[in-house]
């Protein structure tokens, strides 16, 4: 499958510069950090139930079948999005898209490493700040320890995981990565009130 | 119908003011009219005002589910205009504007039709492809509509924001000075009491509940909750609820019916001149002579026919507005309410003979129904009195979505490419 | 802001996430082009647009991004179900008299 | 000093903190915890405010969120003004500055007074009954006075410096009110460990309690407990306590949206305390615990200031420590308003007398005022207050008629009984119900998952009310799927009691009297009003509410709607559930914009997307435009250059060397999977199961009625791989619309669609010198003719990047469209940028771009179309495919009318004057010398000068527009008509030659 799209052509290196958006951008407020998350590796994988069990292997994580979970493993982590969809989220320099290509089950993978912008938002009022523009209930409870959604903040699309009990990764596409910082910015603000 | 004026003001003074009569009568229906609208709102009430006066119909009876004036005209944010693309819109919006300009004389009530003037911004470049095409359309249809810059736009409106910084910059406006607000309850209440006082009888609180057919297929009269009720011709003009009375007559339309909110702030000194609207930013403004402002915007996305919507619809529409008045934040709304609006596919309305002998539908007015009110009552009458459109409204047919031929103002606006 | 229940995440989720995408079982012909022009005006334009309940669809957009079906009240805007696309017409709708 | 009518002793304020305010520009003391309407009183000012039509002097006639006369302006500073504020609402804080308003020249002697000598000529609905005549003089004189006359206070004129925060959140139970019953609602749920919200519209939780002295709760004064209850309410991890914030708005679904005043009260918010913050609570259960209004008596001039109702002036002696007076009068027609006498006679208040309208009523606080020698007259009314800036008198009558007696006093304390609070209940879209009984409307019928306690619900007392309120806390938690509660019930040890009252109109103002007795008194609407519009017809209450404009003021009717409704049934003849209540509409007390605006103000108003080149355009100068949310690069002026010299230039350039472009915002989409070729059949008109690998496609999207929706160049990478690019402004839709069909018409398709627009930066290298510039950098890419031919794709290397490289062109040069991931997007366009500049390349915007295309006759969706266009209008049919038998639009363009003669074609227009450069959007016509209205036969959809051609171009969709080649036609301007001919669409390069040039 899909084989057009990784097939290695010259195995050059890059001789110009990565620049990542909002590289390296952090703030801090009462209760809560915002920081930039480094570059990952991404995939929005598409496939149907029968391919789940070999895209699992090849990718090593198992990629969850419960809406709004994910599973993680070795640096690696497959978000739930929809019922034939993930994103998978490499930071341990290794590439999803390359160990699909392996896969001859039936699936779609497509390379989004710089589509997407992640944002992290720790401590305390993380939830408080998220909830500012995100309309869903993040209780831990309703949104517990690895839960993942697409979901809205103020007036774009984000994908949200929760990292920790006070810790979320805000995932958003590049050019909405300036309105979603800058919101969360706004936010955290407020967030320990 | 005694006259009103400045001096029976003052002789009602002199004696409390016992001395008004009814505006208009509440009769028992009679068994049978020779035509029954269905729907007392601005557009049905005009229609039987001008079967009366126009067309000699008298034997009407306007039958209304709950308050005269209590559906879209008593719910909408007065926007009279005529500014229209094509010749077909143009044709029946400038009819209108043209009777509501004397129409408090024509009705010796004050409709309180006021030409401040409708301002349309223009926020890109496409904006201003877009409202351009319209300035020249309409010019040559010999219908008022002028471009303005930025500083003439601020200079007509002084508290809009032209900062280029803003986040989309006026860049344009087009003005149509003719266009303006008029008194929403005063107009449903103006034709009530003219159409009243020419025999026509107006019955509240009597909801159409069928429609009865002959053999033949031919409208003998409407099933309601105070019986039934003769007519040889029926007119439906039940806006939000066309289809729910089509059905009853087995015409399955091309509507669908949105909640559409509206919401004024408290009362304050003159601040909006004219009335603003921007599609790009996405909202419309005016200043009613109480001191409210006036806001609205889009509708929700949904089909409903609860009257009410969601909040988040109202913050879109604040956002925008301080957006264009960023001094308004600190404004303060008073009321929101929600009206349903019957939409076409092409967003024009249909006024036209129906499949059926002796019903006629006047509806799919959507957002903008308001501003035709007269003119829409007016050639409704004569399609009605004559059984064959007027040429004004020939064009609004049901079956222009069979052949394709639309009259598409929405579409000819487009999109941003 | 409504609360919809979206058949593939099994929970109900804020209107903000969703978009309405209209009336619902109205198929497209399989054989378009055959449609006569009464037909297409049929599946293109003319809506039931109830007052009471209506078949309608939505998008879960900004959630799993699958389309489904749901039946609602119009006129107190209650759903009453919602279910997968390509499922049947639900024959009974709880709570609704037919 | 704080006033000279605080009274020692009296209170809950600490007198030490002292606040310094001023209103009207006079100086005063009041005391931290004060409102402005306390402090103000305690100095003695009772003349707070103007009338909306007679202008008349107001006073204060509550304590709390119902006042409909004290309104201000509070000004901050010069940017932070706002009009109508509450006085009975804000809180002082020292350096509080107010002013009147609807005044002039000050409040005191206001001109606009006037009207209320003329006001016989303004009853209601006069102005549709005149300012007729002359036509033209409404709009010139009429319309502009009233308007001058209207309006309360002045809306700000400078922009907000204030921000305003917001919040979702969620909930087991959300309990909306803070008083007795909504205390003891949220103690019995949060017992159970549920989540729960608390909130009340005052600073300090305790409704009534406030006011009460005598209600005792497990062993305390009320408003103790309240606030012990509170503070251990405040201490559970399970619960939110919202102070200051009031439920405005009760949604669909138990979507509940409340502001919280979070700086209004603050001497100095400071720069990071937002001034209010939106919640918008979603809760599983809410419980309703609003409370009651009391209504003022309708009397003669009973709007004159010192008249206010009894519980506020309890209210200001027993919590603010204030006397509203100092020899008070009370007329009521039930208890409350004795307990107010006993509060103020035991304060010091002399109380001239209480005026009853009751015939002989008993009870305990009857017996109380009568004990501490207080003058009572029942079965009497009061017919007339005198004074006129403030109260002096009242005129006292036996009900039924007789001798007159007057009481000076310098207050009037009055109740008519109270109103429950049903007001977010019926927005709830609950029914609500009359008691015949107690002659109140109560919830009946509920739509929501909510319930109603205490007073709003009709209940009457303490004890009932705190068990009504308790069971209901404790089922709300249950039904929201908490435990079983284990908590104790607070226990009632003292309460006092509470008995019905009238509506309507008081003796003396009934029927057949002249007398102006006010039902609402912002509006101006008196009893008489009422009657009258029912005379003239309005038989619907909501007719009555319009016509007079009755509860239509900032107060929404909270005193005056009840009072309203009666006298129109009287006057009907018709009992009162029949003529029914007018809607309530939210909000239950206005909001400001800007709460409910809150972040998307300035940069959040819309996200502005810019593309990853966008830093080097802006450091080059460039100029952008909005196209959508993003921001393009429109033009690159250089120094002295406008946009016609930089676009010229620009358009020059790059036929003469290269240009470079960035198309990053140009939608992609990855169609992936083995049927995708099919999927592309269904929609686009064109035919895809041939094209080879490696090679790209025009493509054309309709919707399914026949017109065109989008278009884009399509390149195929694998069997079952499509590049597809859409226009800027249609990627989201394009998506949502090849989605809608795969996944509800389409299921059976093995093939996925994934958003790549972010992930690829694109830059468009154009002219003859474009694969010069390209290639020294690309690695693995054979860049020959032969090799990539026009229209095809290679995936490789550039700058050692991964880059997918369209050979494809826009503007009819050779070019190329260079495909990065979008974080070496900025990098990859310097390299390029650094080999065109040894060419001589330029950077190109999107007005060069427009420019260059229209040179070639290719359309823009969009502009040269405008959804109601179909292919073979635009000349396109060479794009459907003949053979298909499906896609989305096929049926729909065959209808009678998309195939008949006339219809607007797609054409080039060129000026008989060749410098002659068309508007965008003129209108075309083919007779000049016709008089309004023209036969207008088309309209010019672009237009440029073109530098390349030396004359001007332009595109015209135009009826019949292909069989009138050469054809001449008009285009009638302001200033003269212009002169065109009817051309093809190509105006440069017609052969085509140049794509491999």
């Amino acid at each position: 499958m899909a084989k057009a799209a990784t097939r290695k052509t010259a195995a050059a290196t890059p001789s110009v510069e990565r620049r990542a958006a909002l590289a390296g951008q952090e703030l801090s407020a009462t209760g809560v950090k915002l920081a930039v998350l480094p570059t990952a590796e991404r995939i929005s994988l598409r496939a149907p139930e029968a391919s789940v069990a070999a895209l699992s292997k090849a990718l090593g994580v198992t990629l969850p079948r419960k809406p709004k979970t994910s599973a993680s493993k070795a640096g690696r982590t497959a978000l739930w999005l929809g019922p034939d969809e993930w994103l998978v989220i490499d930071e341990a320099g290794k590439d999803p898209l390359a160990d699909c290509a392996e896969v001859t089950a039936l699936h779609s993978a497509v390379g989004i490493s710089h589509r997407n912008v992640a944002i992290s938002v720790t401590g305390p009022a993380a939830a408080s700040a998220i909830n500012s523009g995100c309309p869903q209930d993040l209780s831990l409870d309703a949104f517990p320890v690895g839960a993942a959604s697409r979901t809205i903040l103020g007036k774009v699309e984000i994908v949200l995981l929760r990292t920790a009990e006070d810790a979320f990764r805000v995932e958003c596409w590049r050019s909405f990565s300036d309105y979603v910082f800058t919101f969360l910015s706004y936010a955290a603000g407020d967030a320990a009130a | 119908m005694k006259k009103y004026s400045v001096f029976a003001i003052a002789r009602e003074a002199m004696r409390g003011h016992k001395g008004w009569e009814e505006q208009w009568s509440s009769p028992e229906p009679k068994k049978e009219y020779d035509v029954i609208i269905v729907g007392a709102g601005g557009h049905g009430l005009a229609t039987a005002y001008y079967l009366a006066t126009v067309h000699g119909i008298t034997n009407v009876a306007v039958l209304e589910k709950g308050w005269l004036g209590g559906g879209n005209t008593g719910r909408n944010t007065t926007i009279i205009r005529s500014n229209y693309l094509y010749d077909e819109s143009a044709g029946i919006y400038d009819h209108a504007l043209k009777l509501w300009d004397g129409l408090s004389q024509e009705l010796n009530y004050n409709v309180m039709y006021s030409a401040r003037g409708v301002m349309m911004l223009a926020h890109n470049v496409h904006d201003i492809q877009v409202l351009k095409r319209h300035v020249h359309a309409n010019r040559l249809n010999g219908i008022d509509n002028e471009w303005l810059t930025p500083e003439q736009a601020k200079e007509f409106c002084p508290p809009l924001n032209i900062s280029k910084q803003a986040r989309y910059p006026v860049v344009g406006a087009a003005l149509q000075r003719r266009g303006g607000t008029a008194r929403h309850d005063a107009v449903a209440w103006g034709y009530a009491r003219g159409a009243s006082a020419r025999g026509v009888h107006i019955i509240q609180n009597c909801e159409v509940t069928g429609v009865k057919r002959a053999a033949n297929g031919a409208v003998t009269g409407v099933e309601t909750t105070r019986g039934f009720i003769g007519a040889k011709k029926v007119g439906v003009v039940a806006a939000g609820h066309s289809s729910v009375i089509m059905n009853m007559a087995g015409v399955r339309m091309p509507l669908e019916s949105y909640p559409l909110q509206a919401l004024v702030s408290e009362p304050v000194k003159p601040v909006v001149p004219c009335v603003v609207m921007s599609n790009t930013v996405h909202a419309y403004i005016s200043q009613s002579d109480k001191g409210e402002l006036v806001i609205g915007a889009g509708t929700d996305q949904y089909v409903s026919y609860s009257q009410t919507g969601g909040l988040h619809i109202l913050q879109h529409t604040l956002d925008a507005i301080c957006e264009m008045f960023p001094i308004f934040t600190r404004m303060k709304m008073l009321r929101s309410w929600g009206g349903i609006v019957d939409v076409t596919p092409d967003r024009s309305p249909i006024l036209a003979k129906t499949p059926v002998p002796g019903l006629y539908v006047n509806c799919g007015w959507g957002t903008g129904g308001f501003k035709a009110t007269p003119g829409s009552g007016h050639v409704f009458a004569h399609t009605i009195a004559r059984d064959d459109p007027h040429p004004i409204n020939a064009p609004f047919t049901i079956e222009r979505f069979r052949t394709g031929r639309l009259i598409d103002e929405a579409a000819a606006a487009a999109v941003a490419h | 802001m409504l609360l919809i229940r979206c058949p593939y995440c099994e929970e109900e989720r804020p209107e903000l996430e969703f978009r309405n995408a209209g009336e619902a079982h109205i198929a497209r012909s399989a054989n378009i082009t055959g449609e006569s022009d009464d037909d297409f005006e049929k599946f293109f334009f003319i809506r039931s647009n109830p007052k009471g309940i209506i078949y309608e669809r939505w998008r879960h957009m900004h959630g799993c991004a699958r389309f489904f079906n749901a039946v609602r009240d119009t006129v107190t805007d209650k759903f009453i179900m919602t279910y997968k696309a390509g499922e049947p017409k639900p024959a009974k709708v709880p709570g609704v008299a037919k | 000093m704080s006033g000279a009518f605080r009274i020692p002793g009296a209170g809950r304020l600490k007198q030490a903190k002292t606040a310094r305010f001023s209103f009207d520009g006079q100086s005063y003391a009041g005391i931290e915890g004060d409102t402005l309407a306390s402090a103000l009183l305690a100095n003695g000012v009772h003349l707070v405010g103007r009338s909306f039509k007679y202008h008349r002097p107001r006073g204060f006639l509550s304590a709390g969120a119902e006042e409909p006369n004290a309104l201000v302006e509070i000004r901050r500073d010069a940017a932070r003004k706002t009009p109508n504020v509450r006085a009975t609402v804000q809180e002082l804080y020292d350096g509080l500055a107010a002013q009147s308003q609807n005044r002039w020249p000050s409040l005191a002697f206001d001109v606009g007074a006037v009207n209320d000598i003329a006001s016989p000529l303004f009853s209601a609905g006069f102005y549709y009954k005149t300012f007729m005549w002359p036509k033209a003089a409404w709009k010139n004189l009429y319309e502009p006075k009233i308007r001058a006359a209207a309006g309360l206070g002045v809306a700000p004129d400078q922009p907000d410096p204030d921000h305003y925060s917001a919040r979702y959140a969620h909930c087991d139970v959300l309990v909306l009110g803070g008083g007795a019953a909504g205390i003891a609602a949220a103690l019995a749920a949060a017992e159970t460990g549920a989540r729960v919200i608390l909130a009340d519209e005052q600073a300090e939780f305790g409704g009534s309690l406030r006011f009460e002295s005598g209600a005792g709760i497990d062993g305390q004064d009320g408003f103790a407990w309240a606030q012990a209850a509170v503070a251990s309410l405040k201490a559970m991890d399970n619960v939110r306590v919202l102070s200051r914030s009031t439920a405005f708005g009760y949604y669909a679904q138990n979507f509940v949206g409340l502001v919280e005043r979070v700086s209004d009260h603050l001497q100095n918010p400071g720069r990071d305390l937002p001034r209010e913050r939106l919640w918008q609570v979603r809760a599983r259960r809410v419980v309703l615990a609003t409370g009651a209004i009391e209504r003022h008596m309708v009397f003669a001039d009973n709007d004159r200031p010192g008249i206010m109702l009894a519980s506020a002036a309890r209210t200001f002696l027993n919590h603010y420590g204030v006397a509203v007076g100092r020899n008070v009068g009370v007329y009521t027609a039930n208890d409350s308003a004795y307990a107010a006498a006993i509060d103020l006679k035991k304060a010091g208040v002399n109380v001239a007398a209480i005026v009853d309208l009751r015939d002989n009523p008993t009870g305990p606080v009857i017996d109380e005022a009568r004990a501490l020698g207080i003058e009572i007259n029942f079965g009497r009314a009061v017919i007339r207050a005198g004074g006129k800036l403030r109260v002096s008198s009242m005129t006292v009558q036996p009900k039924n008629g007789g001798g007159e007696r007057i009481i000076p006093v310098d207050a009037i304390l009055m109740s008519a009984g109270w109103t429950p609070s049903v007001h977010l209940f019926s927005q709830s879209r609950g029914k609500v119900a009359f008691n015949d009984e107690t002659k109140r409307f109560v919830p009946g019928a509920y739509a929501q998952d909510c319930v109603s306690v205490g007073a709003c619900n009709g209940t009457d007392g303490l004890s009932a009310t705190i068990d009504e309120a308790y069971a209901a806390g404790a089922k709300a938690a249950k039904d929201a799927g908490a435990k079983v509660a284990k908590g104790t019930k607070p226990k009632v040890d003292a309460s006092e009691s509470w008995s019905r009252g009238m509506l309507g109109a008081a003796p003396g103002a009934g029927p057949n009297t002249t007398v102006k007795a006010f039902v609402d008194f912002q509006n101006d609407v008196t009893a008489k009003d009422i009657r009258q519009a029912v005379h003239e017809g309005m038989r619907s209450i909501e007719h009555v509410k319009r016509f007079t404009t009755n509860g239509m003021a900032t107060d929404q009717g909270k005193t005056s709607n009840m009072h309203g409704l009666v006298i129109a049934a009287e006057t009907l003849g018709k009992p009162i559930p029949q003529v029914g209540l007018t809607t309530f509409r939210a909000p239950y007390t206005p909001v400001t914009f800007g709460s409910i605006v809150g972040h998307a103000r300035g940069p959040l108003f819309d996200p502005t997307r810019k593309t990853a080149i966008h830093p080097w355009a802006e450091a080059q100068g460039a100029v952008f435009e909005d196209v959508g949310q993003w921001k393009r690069a429109w033009y690159f002026p250089k120094a002295g250059e406008d946009i016609h010299a930089a676009v010229d230039r620009e358009c020059v350039t790059v036929r003469k060397t290269a240009g470079l472009f960035d198309a990053s915002t140009l939608g992609k989409i990855e169609v992936v999977g083995p049927d995708a070729a099919k999927f592309m059949e269904l929609l686009y008109t064109n035919p895809w199961e041939k094209l080879e690998p490696g090679r790209c496609r025009y493509g054309i999207m309709l919707r399914e009625d026949g017109f065109i929706y989008d278009d884009g160049v399509v390149g195929r990478l694998a069997p079952d791989r499509f590049h597809v690019t859409t226009t800027t402004g249609g990627a989201p839709r394009v998506m949502n619309h090849m989605e809608d069909y795969l996944q509800t018409e389409f299921p059976h398709l093995n093939v996925w669609l994934t958003s790549t627009t972010e992930q690829w930066a694109v830059i468009a290298v154009q002219g003859p010198k474009s694969r010069d510039i390209i290639a020294p950098l690309v690695a693995g890419i054979d860049m020959s003719d032969e090799a990539l031919p026009h229209m095809s794709v290679r995936e490789g290397r550039i700058c050692g990047v991964p880059t997918r490289l369209f050979r494809m062109s826009f503007s009819g040069e050779r070019g190329f469209e260079v495909n990065v991931p979008a974080d070496y997007g900025q990098a990859v366009w310097e390299a390029l940028w650094a080999e065109g500049q040894k060419h001589g390349a330029t950077a190109y915007g999107t007005e060069a771009m427009h420019v260059l295309r229209a040179e070639k006759g290719y359309i823009i969706v969009g502009q040269d179309t405008d959804g109601t266009v179909t292919p073979n209008d635009a000349g396109l049919d060479w794009a459907v495919g003949k053979r298909k038998t499906d896609f989305v639009g096929i049926r729909g363009m065959a209808r009678p009318d998309l195939v008949a003669k006339g219809r607007k074609q797609l054409v080039g227009l060129k000026t008989k004057d060749p410098k002659v450069v068309l508007e965008e959007g003129a209108q075309v016509v083919a007779d000049p010398k016709q008089a309004v209205p023209m036969t207008m036969i088309g309209h010019v959809t672009s237009s440029y000068w073109s530098e390349n051609c030396g004359r001007s171009i332009a595109l015209a969709l135009v009826a019949d527009g292909r069989d009138r080649m050469g054809e001449t036609l008009y285009v009638p301007m302001p200033n003269g008509t212009i002169e065109v001919e009817v051309s093809g669409m190509v105006f440069f390069d017609e052969k085509g030659e140049r794509l491999n040039g």
